[in-house]
C-alpha cells in the first residue's frame, strides 16, 4: 500500500440539528488504498459524517479536502462527481425501478439520447456479479427483493460507479453471513485496487476482520484514531462508550422450568414458504430462529403474529387453539403477543410523529377509556419506557425520525412493552446497533424472560442467537432443520444446519468471518 | 338537401319565423313511421331531467307515437365532443331525425356538414346552433334579457341600484341575455347602476353571492336574475332587504314567493325558456320529415307572466316543489303539459 | 422467474387496460346498428383520442406522483387560443399551431415550477393553476366562437385511405415521439424515481427536479394538442368551466383503468391511452343498449365502479396482508 | 429537554403552527383589503353572513380533513352534498315521523355513501381517488332518477331551516354548529384512540396495522362520517336555500380541497391541525365572496382567486426542503 498523503480530509465539520449536535468540530483523514472503518454508538454521530461526505447534507461549519484541494458539494450528485460513492443506512434504491436501472442509475448508457437498455442490462449484471449477488435478476423490481438483496443491489449500484472512494454506512447490517463474506471479497479488492473505503458497522468481528484503520466517534466528535489492531475490543468498546464494557451477554438460567408452553405451533404450513413447522415456547424462555436469511424466519414471525392469510396447521396459546388473523387479535390479553418488525422505518415506526405518540400507539387501548386517551396514564407509560430503554431524545415531541438509528429501534421495542406482553416476537431486533445497546436489549430480554414471557427471537448474528437462547430452531427452506438445545448452541452447530449439511458427515468447509 | 322555399310554414302560428328574413325549408317527404333520436349533453339539473321527461311523454302521446318507430334519448354530459360523437352516431345508425340541445352552439360544423350528407334532419333547441343549415327552435334569449331590462325601465323611472344575477359564464345564453338587460338600461337613458355576480343557474350559489352583493352593495332597487331566482329571493328575505322589482325565470318557487309578496314589493316578471320546447323541437322535425315548409329558425313565444297575474294552480302552484320550470306549454304548438304531470307521471304510474 | 415473465410483470397493467377496452368495444360494436364499421371506428377514434391526450398529460405528471387538476383548463385555455389562431393559410396555421403548443408547454411549465421550486402541494397548486387557466380561457372567448383551419381539422379527424382514423396516427405520432423519448431518457427515468421514491433518487444523485418539471411541461405540451385536437373537432373555442372539470376527472379515471399508480412511480401513457379509449366505450354502450334516458347516467356510474373494481380480484390472491399496504 | 428559551413563550402559541398562524393572519389581511375597498367588508352583518355562508363549507371540509388525514381524498362531495339534502327533504314528505327523520336520514345517506367509498379504500384497495369519483357518479344517477321519476318533496323543513339560517344572539346557528363540530373534532383528533389512528395510518398504514390498530375499519369510519359530513352540509344548505336541488353540492368540491389544504393540512396525510382548516375554510369563503360582489369580469376573478391561493401556500405552505 502506498503511503501517498490523504487522499480525503475533514476538518472541523460541526452540523446541529435544532438544538442536536449532530457532529462537533469533527474531523477525518483517509488515505487511498486503505479500508477505514468509523466506530460509535448509537448517535454517535457516524451517518451524519458521511452524509456531509456524500452531500447529502450540508454542513453548518467546516472544511473538506479531496486530493489536496477544497471541495464543497450542493449535492450528492456533485459528490458523486467528484469520485464519491456511497452505501447509506437509510437504502436509497427506487422501490419501482428495476435491479438495472437501479445499479447503473447515476449514469446510465445512452444512445441517441435514450437510454441503452441492452447496454444497461450487461453493466447491471457485471456489477451484481462484481459484488457477489449474480442471483439477482437484473430485470426484478427492487421492491420484491428481500432486504438482504437489496443492501447487495446498493452495493452493485456503488460499484458501477467507479468511485475512488466508497462509504459504507452498515451496509452490511442486513446481509447473512454468506453475503458479508462475499462483500468482503469484494471490498478488499477493491483495496487493492487503490480505492478509499470509509466502512462503518456495529459489528466489531467485522471491523476486526476488514479494517487498516479505524476512527471512534462519540457524541459528534472522533476521540480516536489508530491503526486497525493496535486495541483491544474491549478498549475500542470502551472509547466508544466512555465506560468499561464487558460480558456481553445475560447469564442464562441453568435449568428451565418444566411449565407448558405458552406458545405451542403444530404442523404450520404457508403457502409453499413454510413447511410443516412445529415447536413451543415456555414461559422463560428465549427460542432463537437461526439459518440463513430467508429461510422463512420472517414468514413463521408474520404468520404467528396474524399477518398471513391462508395458514395450514394450528397455533395454541396456554394449550387452547386460538385463531390469529391481524395484528389486533394477536396482541389481544388472552394472547399478549407482540412483534417487533424487520424494517424499523416502515413497519415499526411513523417516522415524522412524535416520539411520544409513536410510544403509545400499540398501546392505545390499553391508555383508553372508552376511546378517550387517559393523558396522565399515557404520560406514565411513556416516562417508564423511555426509563427502562434509556432512550436518548431531544425532546419527546420531536419526530422520532430524528433519533439516531439505535434509538429508533428502542423505541419499537418500548411501544411493545408498554403492553407488558407475554409472548415477544423479535425480527432480528439488534440490527445497526451499537455494542451497547444490543447489550442492553440482551440484558432485557433475559429479564423478560425471568419475569414469564415467551420470546422467540430470530438474528441473522450466529454470536447473539448462542449468547442469548436457550434454544434454537435452524430452519432450512421454510422447515426446521434442526433443534438446538442448551450447549448444542455453537456456532459450528449453527452454520453446519443453516447450509444444510448433515454434522458429523462433513466439517463445515466455509468458515463464516468473525 | 332541403329546398329553400317562401314561406309561410306548415302549422304557421306553431312554426312561427325567427325573423322576416328567416329561410323556409322543405325537405324531401320521407315515408313513416320515423327513427328520431335526441341528443341531450347534460343532465343534472331539474330543466334537463323535466326535458327529458316531457321529450318522453311527448313522443309517448298517440298521434305522435303513431308516426314513430323509435324514439331514442342519449345524454353525454357536459362533452362538446361526446355529444357530437353521438349525433354522428345516430347519422351513421340510420336514424331519420336527430333533435340536439347542443352544448355548444359553434361546435356543430362538422356534425351539420355529415347530417346534411346523409339527408338526416336537425333539429336543435333551447342552446340552438349557430347556423343557417340545421333547423332551430328557441326562445329568444335576448329578447328574454331585453324583457326583464323593459321591466325594470318601468318599474324605476329614475334609474337606480340594480343587481344583476348572471348565469353560467362563457355560455351564449348568459351572454345574450346580459347583453339585452345591458342594451335596454343603457338605452332608457336613465341613471342605472348594476352590480354584476355570477349565480350559475344554481340556486344556492345564486343566493350566496346575492346575500353578498345585498351585504356590501346594497340596498338595491331592483333586481333582474338569470336562473336561480328563488334563491336570490330567499337571501332577500334573509337580509331583510325590501322587496323590490325583479324580472326572472319561471322556476314555481320563484312565482310562488312573486305571488305572496306582490303586496310588499315584489312586482315581478316571470318568463323563460319552458323544458317543453323539445316538444316542439321533435314536432318540428317530424313536420320536416313529413315533407311540411318549416322555417330554419323557429320562434318560440315566452311564457310570460308578470304581477299582478299570478295564478295559483295555472302561473304556479303553491303545494309543489320550488324546482321546477313553470312555463311548459305551447299552445301554439298544442303542447299542453303541466310541469307536474311531467314530474310526476311515474308516480301516478305505479 | 424468466425474462419474459418479468416483461409481462411490467407491463401488466397495459395489458389489462386493452384487454378492458376490446371487451368493452366488441360488445359496443357487436350492438351498434351500423356495426364494426370504419364511421363507427372514426367517431370513436376521434372522441377517445381526445381524452388520451389528456390521458397522456396526466399520466406524464401522476408518474413522479403529483397530479394535475389543471389539465382540463389547460385544454380548454389551448381550446380557446386556438380558436384564434390555428387558422389562414397554411403557414399562418402551422405558425398558430405552433403557438398554442407552446402556450400549453407554458402553462405545464408554470405548474411544474410550482410544484417543484415552489415546493407547493400539486393537488391545491393546480387546483390553483386551473383557475388561473380558466380566467385566461375566458378572455380569450368570453362566449363560444372562433374558427379554426377547417381543411387541416377535416384532415386530422377524418380516415387516412376512407379506413384508418387520423387521429388514431395523430395520438400514435405523440406517443412514439413525445411518450417514449421521454420514458426512455434520463429525466424520464428521473421522474419515474421521484415518483417511486424521491429521498432515494435524491440521495443517487438523479436530475429529479430537471425531470419532474419536464413532465409537468410534456404534460401541458399534450394537454395542448388535445386542445388543437378539440378545436378541429369542433372548429371552435369555448371556455366551458365544466366541461375542463370533467375532462380533468376523467383523466384520472382514464389512468386508473390504464393501470398507472397514482402514488407515483408506475405505469405508462399507453396503458393510459387504453384506459381513456376503455372509459370512453362506457359512454357509448348508453348508445347501444336501450336504456331509459334517466337511467343512464347510474349506468354509466355503475360501470365505472365496476370496471375500477376489477383490480380488486388481485387482493383475493394475496397471502400476506402486508401487501395491502403498497 | 425542552430548550429553554422555548418555554418562554404561552403554550399555545408555541404549540401552534406557523403555518395555521400565518392562515389567520391572511384572514386579516383579506379583510383589510376588503374593507379598504369598501366599509361594508368590515359590518358586523357581512361578518355574520360570511361566518354562515362559512359553516357550511366548514362542516364539508371537517370530513374532507379527515380523509386527507388518511393520505385520501373524497371527489364524491359533490354528490353526496346533493344526496344528503334531497334524501333530507324527501322523507320530510313521510308526516311528522317523516319531518322528525328528515336530518338524520338525510345523514344516513351520505354516510352510506362513505361507507361505499370506505369499503372501495380500506377493504378492495382502490384508489380513492378513483372509487370517490365512481360513486360520486352512482350517487348523480340515483339522484337523476329519483328527481324525474318520483317527484319528491324538495323543500327544507322547518328544523332544517332554523339551523341554517336561524340565530341565537346574533349568532348564526349554523356557525354554532360549526363550532361544535369543530371542538367534537378537535377533541376526536387529540384526544382518542380514533384519532390517533387517524394520524398513523395518515404517516404509514403498515406500520399501523403492525401495531395491532384495525386500520380498515378506521379508514372505513372515515370515509363513512366524511360521507355524513358532506351530507350534513348538504342538509345545511337545503335549510339555507329552503330546499334541494340537483347539483347543488358542484361548488363544494375544489374549495373543500382547497380549504384543508390552505389550512396545512398534508395532502399525503398524516400531518395537519383542525384549526388550520378552520382558517382555510374563512380564508377561502372571504375569498370567494369578495371577488364575487368586486366588480370585476369573471375572468378577472378566476385569475384572482387562482393567483391569490398560490400566493398564500407560497407564503407558508411549502413542504420542507430535501436538505
Ligand atoms: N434529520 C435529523 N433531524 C434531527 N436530528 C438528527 C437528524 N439526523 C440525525 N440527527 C441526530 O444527530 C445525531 C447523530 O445521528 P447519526 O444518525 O449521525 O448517528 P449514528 O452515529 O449514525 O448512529 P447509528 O449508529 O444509530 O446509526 C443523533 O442524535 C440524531 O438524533
Ligand atoms: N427534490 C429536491 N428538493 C429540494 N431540493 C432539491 C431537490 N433536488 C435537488 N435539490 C436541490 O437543487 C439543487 C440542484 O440539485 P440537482 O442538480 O441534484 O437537481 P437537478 O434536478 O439537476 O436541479 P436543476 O435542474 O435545478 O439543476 C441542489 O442544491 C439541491 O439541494
Ligand atoms: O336555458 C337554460 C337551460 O339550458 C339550462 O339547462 O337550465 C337553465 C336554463 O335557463
Ligand atoms: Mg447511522
Ligand atoms: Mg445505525
Amino acid at each position: 500500500m502506498e503511503g501517498a498523503g490523504p487522499l480525503f480530509q475533514m476538518e472541523g465539520i460541526s452540523k446541529s440539528y435544532g438544538g442536536v449536535r449532530a457532529l462537533q468540530d469533527a474531523s477525518l483523514s483517509i488515505r487511498a488504498g486503505t479500508i477505514h472503518a468509523i466506530l460509535g454508538e448509537n448517535g454517535a454521530g457516524k451517518s451524519t459524517l458521511i452524509k456531509v461526505m456524500a452531500g447529502v447534507v450540508s454542513p453548518d461549519q467546516g472544511q473538506m479536502m479531496l486530493g489536496g484541494n477544497p471541495v464543497q458539494f450542493a449535492s450528492p450528485a456533485a459528490a458523486m462527481e467528484a469520485g464519491i460513492a456511497c452505501v447509506v443506512q437509510e437504502l436509497s434504491l427506487i422501490p419501482e425501478l428495476s435491479v438495472a436501472d437501479n445499479v447503473v442509475i447515476s449514469n446510465p448508457p445512452q444512445r441517441f439520447g435514450l437510454i441503452d437498455r441492452t447496454a444497461q442490462r450487461r453493466i447491471a449484471e457485471q456489477s451484481l456479479l462484481r459484488a457477489g449477488a449474480g442471483d439477482v435478476h437484473p430485470m426484478a423490481l427492487v421492491k420484491d427483493l428481500p432486504l438482504s438483496r437489496r443492501q447487495m443491489v446498493e452495493i452493485a449500484k456503488a460499484l458501477t460507479r467507479k468511485p475512488r472512494i466508497l462509504i459504507l454506512d452498515e451496509a452490511t447490517s442486513a446481509l447473512t453471513a454468506s453475503d458479508v463474506s462475499k462483500v468482503f471479497e469484494v471490498l478488499k479488492r477493491l483495496r487493492s485496487e487503490g480505492l478509499a473505503l470509509l466502512y462503518i458497522s456495529h459489528r466489531m468481528n467485522e471491523i476486526a476482520e476488514l479494517a487498516d484503520e479505524c476512527t471512534v466517534f462519540r457524541n459528534g466528535r472522533n476521540v480516536a484514531s489508530f491503526p486497525a489492531g493496535t486495541k483491544s475490543d474491549g478498549e475500542v468498546v470502551q472509547l466508544m462508550i466512555g465506560r468499561e464494557y464487558q460480558n456481553v451477554y445475560p447469564e442464562k438460567p441453568t435449568a428451565q422450568a418444566d411449565a407448558k408452553p405458552l406458545l405451542e405451533v403444530q404442523n404450520l404450513s404457508w403457502a409453499n414458504r413454510l413447511h410443516d413447522i412445529s415447536f413451543g415456547v415456555k414461559p422463560g424462555e428465549i427460542l432463537g430462529l437461526g439459518g440463513l436469511d430467508g429461510q422463512g424466519q420472517r414468514e413463521l414471525l408474520l404468520a404467528l403474529f396474524g399477518v398471513l392469510r391462508g395458514l395450514e396447521g394450528e397455533v395454541k396459546i396456554e394449550g387452547k387453539a386460538t385463531k390469529l388473523d391481524s395484528p389486533a387479535s394477536a396482541r389481544k390479553k388472552n394472547v399478549g403477543m407482540a412483534l417487533i418488525p424487520e424494517d424499523r422505518k416502515t413497519e415499526g415506526l411513523m417516522l415524522p410523529m412524535s416520539v411520544r405518540d409513536n410510544l403509545s400507539f400499540a398501546s392505545l387501548d390499553m391508555l383508553t377509556v372508552r376511546g378517550i386517551v387517559d393523558k396522565t396514564k399515557e404520560a406514565q407509560s411513556i416516562d417508564e419506557m423511555v426509563k427502562l430503554l434509556a432512550i436518548k431524545t431531544g425532546a419527546l415531541d420531536s419526530p422520532v425520525s430524528s433519533l439516531s438509528g439505535g434509538n429508533q429501534q428502542k423505541v419499537v421495542i418500548a411501544k411493545w412493552l408498554m403492553r407488558h406482553p407475554r409472548i415477544i416476537l423479535l425480527n432480528d431486533p439488534t440490527r445497526g446497533i451499537d455494542v451497547g445497546t444490543k447489550q442492553e436489549i440482551y440484558l432485557l430480554m433475559r429479564r423478560l424472560a425471568d419475569q414469564g414471557a415467551a420470546i422467540v427471537f430470530y438474528s441473522t448474528d450466529y454470536a447473539e442467537l448462542i449468547g442469548c437462547c436457550d434454544r434454537v430452531l435452524v430452519m432450512y427452506n421454510g422447515a426446521v432443520e434442526t433443534e438446538l438445545l442448551g450447549d448444542e448452541i455453537t456456532e459450528h452447530a449453527l452454520i453446519s444446519s443453516a447450509l444444510h449439511i448433515r454434522p458429523k458427515e462433513n466439517q463445515p468447509r466455509e468458515r463464516v468471518s468473525r | 338537401e332541403p329546398e329553400v322555399v317562401s314561406g309561410p310554414a306548415a302549422e304557421p302560428d306553431c312554426f312561427a319565423p325567427w325573423s322576416a328574413d328567416t329561410k323556409f325549408f322543405k325537405f324531401p317527404k320521407k315515408d313513416g313511421p320515423y327513427r328520431i333520436a335526441l341528443a341531450n349533453g347534460y343532465i343534472a339539473n331539474t330543466w334537463r331531467i323535466q326535458m327529458v321527461q316531457t321529450a318522453k311523454a311527448y313522443a309517448a302521446q298517440p298521434d305522435v307515437a303513431a308516426k314513430l318507430k323509435e324514439f331514442k334519448v342519449v345524454s353525454t354530459g357536459e362533452d362538446v365532443p361526446a355529444q357530437i360523437s353521438a349525433i354522428n352516431n345516430f347519422i351513421d345508425s340510420g336514424y331519420d331525425a336527430i333533435v340536439v340541445n347542443a352544448q355548444n352552439p359553434t361546435a356543430f360544423a362538422p356534425v351539420i356538414k355529415r347530417a346534411k350528407e346523409a339527408g338526416v334532419v336537425l333539429v336543435a333547441f333551447d342552446n340552438t346552433l349557430d347556423t343557417q343549415d340545421a333547423i332551430n327552435v328557441n326562445v329568444d334569449q335576448k329578447g328574454l334579457g331585453v324583457l326583464w331590462g323593459d321591466w325594470l325601465v318601468k318599474h324605476l323611472p329614475n334609474g337606480g341600484k340594480v343587481l344583476e344575477v348572471r348565469g353560467v359564464a362563457g355560455t351564449s345564453v348568459d351572454t345574450d341575455r346580459h347583453n339585452g338587460i345591458h342594451e335596454t338600461l343603457q338605452a332608457s337613458g336613465k341613471d342605472f347602476k348594476v352590480t354584476e355576480v355570477m349565480g350559475k343557474w344554481d340556486d344556492g350559489v345564486a343566493q350566496k353571492v346575492a346575500a353578498d352583493a345585498i351585504a356590501t352593495n346594497g340596498p338595491f332597487d331592483g333586481i333582474t336574475a338569470q336562473g336561480g331566482d328563488t334563491g336570490v329571493v330567499q337571501a332577500m328575505i334573509d337580509a331583510k332587504h325590501p322587496f323590490v322589482p325583479f324580472g326572472g325565470e319561471t322556476e314555481n318557487g320563484f312565482r310562488k314567493f312573486c305571488a305572496k309578496f306582490s303586496g310588499e314589493g315584489l312586482k315581478c316578471t316571470s318568463a323563460g325558456t319552458g323544458p317543453a320546447q323539445v316538444a316542439v323541437a321533435i314536432k318540428t322535425a317530424i313536420a320536416a320529415l313529413e315533407g311540411n315548409v318549416v322555417p330554419q329558425s323557429v320562434k318560440l313565444p315566452l311564457a310570460i307572466v308578470s304581477d299582478p297575474d299570478f295564478k295559483d294552480g295555472q302561473d304556479y302552484f303553491s303545494g309543489e316543489s320550488d324546482n321546477f320550470f313553470v312555463g311548459n306549454s305551447f299552445p301554439t304548438c298544442g303542447i299542453n303539459f303541466t310541469a307536474q304531470e311531467i314530474m310526476g307521471q311515474s308516480k301516478e304510474n305505479q | 422467474m424468466k425474462d419474459w415473465q418479468y416483461r409481462l410483470a411490467e407491463h401488466r397493467g397495459t395489458l389489462i387496460a386493452l384487454a378492458i377496452f376490446i371487451v368493452m368495444f366488441a360488445i359496443y360494436t357487436a350492438n351498434h346498428p351500423a356495426g364494426f364499421t370504419a364511421n363507427v371506428v372514426q367517431t370513436a377514434a376521434n372522441k377517445g383520442a381526445l381524452l388520451a391526450f389528456v390521458a397522456i398529460a396526466q399520466t406524464l405528471v401522476v408518474i413522479t406522483a403529483g397530479i394535475d387538476l389543471s389539465v382540463g383548463m389547460i385544454l380548454l385555455l389551448t381550446n380557446c387560443l386556438a380558436s384564434w389562431v390555428v387558422v389562414g393559410s397554411p403557414m399562418e396555421t402551422a405558425f398558430g399551431a405552433v403557438l398554442v403548443l407552446l402556450a400549453g408547454a407554458a402553462c405545464g411549465a408554470l405548474n411544474g415550477a410550482i410544484v417543484i421550486y415552489g415546493r407547493l402541494q400539486p393537488i391545491v397548486a393546480t387546483i390553483a393553476t386551473g383557475a388561473v387557466f380558466y380566467g385566461v380561457a375566458l378572455l380569450l372567448r368570453p362566449f363560444p366562437g372562433g374558427s379554426v383551419n377547417e381543411d387541416l381539422a377535416d384532415a386530422l379527424t377524418g380516415k387516412i385511405f376512407g379506413v384508418v382514423p387520423a387521429s388514431l396516427i395523430v395520438l400514435l405520432a405523440v406517443i412514439l415521439l413525445v411518450w417514449i423519448p421521454f420514458s426512455h431518457s434520463v429525466y424520464g427515468r428521473a421522474a419515474y424515481a421521484a415518483g417511486s421514491s424521491e429521498p432515494a433518487a435524491y440521495i443517487s444523485g438523479m436530475p429529479i427536479r430537471r425531470g419532474k418539471f419536464l413532465a409537468y411541461t410534456l404534460a401541458g405540451l399534450v394537454a395542448a394538442i388535445g386542445g388543437l385536437f378539440l378545436t378541429f373537432f369542433s372548429y371552435t373555442g369555448e371556455a366551458a368551466y365544466a366541461s375542463g372539470n370533467a375532462y380533468t376527472l376523467f383523466s384520472i379515471a382514464a389512468v386508473v383503468l390504464g393501470g398507472v399508480s397514482l402514488f407515483g412511480g408506475k405505469g405508462s401513457a399507453v396503458g393510459a391511452v387504453f384506459g381513456a379509449l376503455a372509459f370512453r366505450t362506457i359512454g357509448d354502450l348508453l348508445f347501444v343498449f336501450d336504456l331509459d334516458p334517466l337511467w343512464q347516467p347510474l349506468f354509466q356510474g355503475l360501470i365505472l365502479l365496476a370496471a375500477v373494481s376489477l383490480g380488486a380480484f388481485a387482493l383475493f390472491r394475496v397471502k400476506n396482508r402486508l401487501e395491502w399496504f403498497l | 429537554m425542552v430548550p429553554v428559551t422555548a418555554n418562554a413563550l404561552p403554550q399555545f402559541i408555541r404549540k401552534a403552527d406557523p403555518a395555521v398562524l400565518t392562515a389567520f393572519g391572511c384572514i386579516i389581511l383579506l379583510l383589510v383589503i376588503g374593507g379598504i375597498y369598501s366599509r361594508s367588508f368590515l359590518s358586523p352583518e357581512y361578518l355574520l353572513q360570511q361566518l354562515k355562508v362559512a359553516s357550511f363549507l366548514g362542516v364539508i371540509a371537517t370530513g374532507m380533513m379527515l380523509v386527507v388525514l388518511l393520505g385520501q381524498i373524497d371527489l364524491s362531495v359533490p354528490w353526496t352534498v346533493t344526496a344528503g339534502a334531497m334524501m333530507a327533504c324527501a322523507v320530510a314528505a313521510y308526516g311528522p315521523v317523516g319531518v322528525a327523520l328528515a336530518i338524520p336520514f338525510g345523514i344516513f345517506c351520505g354516510a352510506l355513501i362513505g361507507a361505499i367509498n370506505g369499503i372501495g379504500v380500506a377493504y378492495l384497495r382502490i384508489p380513492s381517488m378513483i372509487v370517490t369519483l365512481a360513486t360520486n357518479a352512482v350517487a348523480q344517477g340515483i339522484m337523476v332518477i329519483y328527481t324525474g321519476g318520483f317527484s319528491p318533496q324538495d323543500s327544507a323543513t322547518d328544523a332544517m331551516r332554523y339551523l341554517a339560517t336561524g340565530t341565537i344572539l346574533g349568532i348564526p346557528n349554523a356557525a354554532i354548529i360549526w363550532l361544535i363540530l369543530g371542538v367534537a373534532t378537535v377533541f376526536v383528533l387529540g384526544r382518542t384512540s380514533f384519532g390517533r389512528s387517524v394520524y398513523g395510518i395518515g404517516n404509514r398504514e403498515r406500520a399501523a396495522y403492525l401495531s395491532g390498530i384495525n386500520t380498515r375499519r378506521i379508514v372505513m369510519i372515515a370515509f363513512a362520517a366524511s360521507g355524513a359530513l358532506s351530507a350534513f352540509g348538504g342538509v345545511l344548505l337545503a335549510g339555507y336555500a329552503s330546499k334541494a336541488a340537483q347539483s347543488m353540492g358542484d361548488a363544494y368540491l375544489l374549495p373543500a380541497i382547497a380549504a384543508v389544504v390552505l389550512g396545512g393540512t398534508s395532502i399525503l396525510g398524516g400531518r395537519g391541525s383542525y384549526m388550520g382548516t378552520v382558517a382555510g375554510v374563512i380564508l377561502i369563503t372571504l375569498l370567494q365572496s369578495i371577488l364575487s360582489v368586486m366588480q370585476m369580469p369573471e375572468a378577472g376573478r378566476q385569475i384572482t382567486y387562482g393567483l391569490l391561493i398560490i400566493l398564500m401556500l407560497l407564503l407558508y405552505g411549502r413542504s420542507p426542503a430535501i436538505r
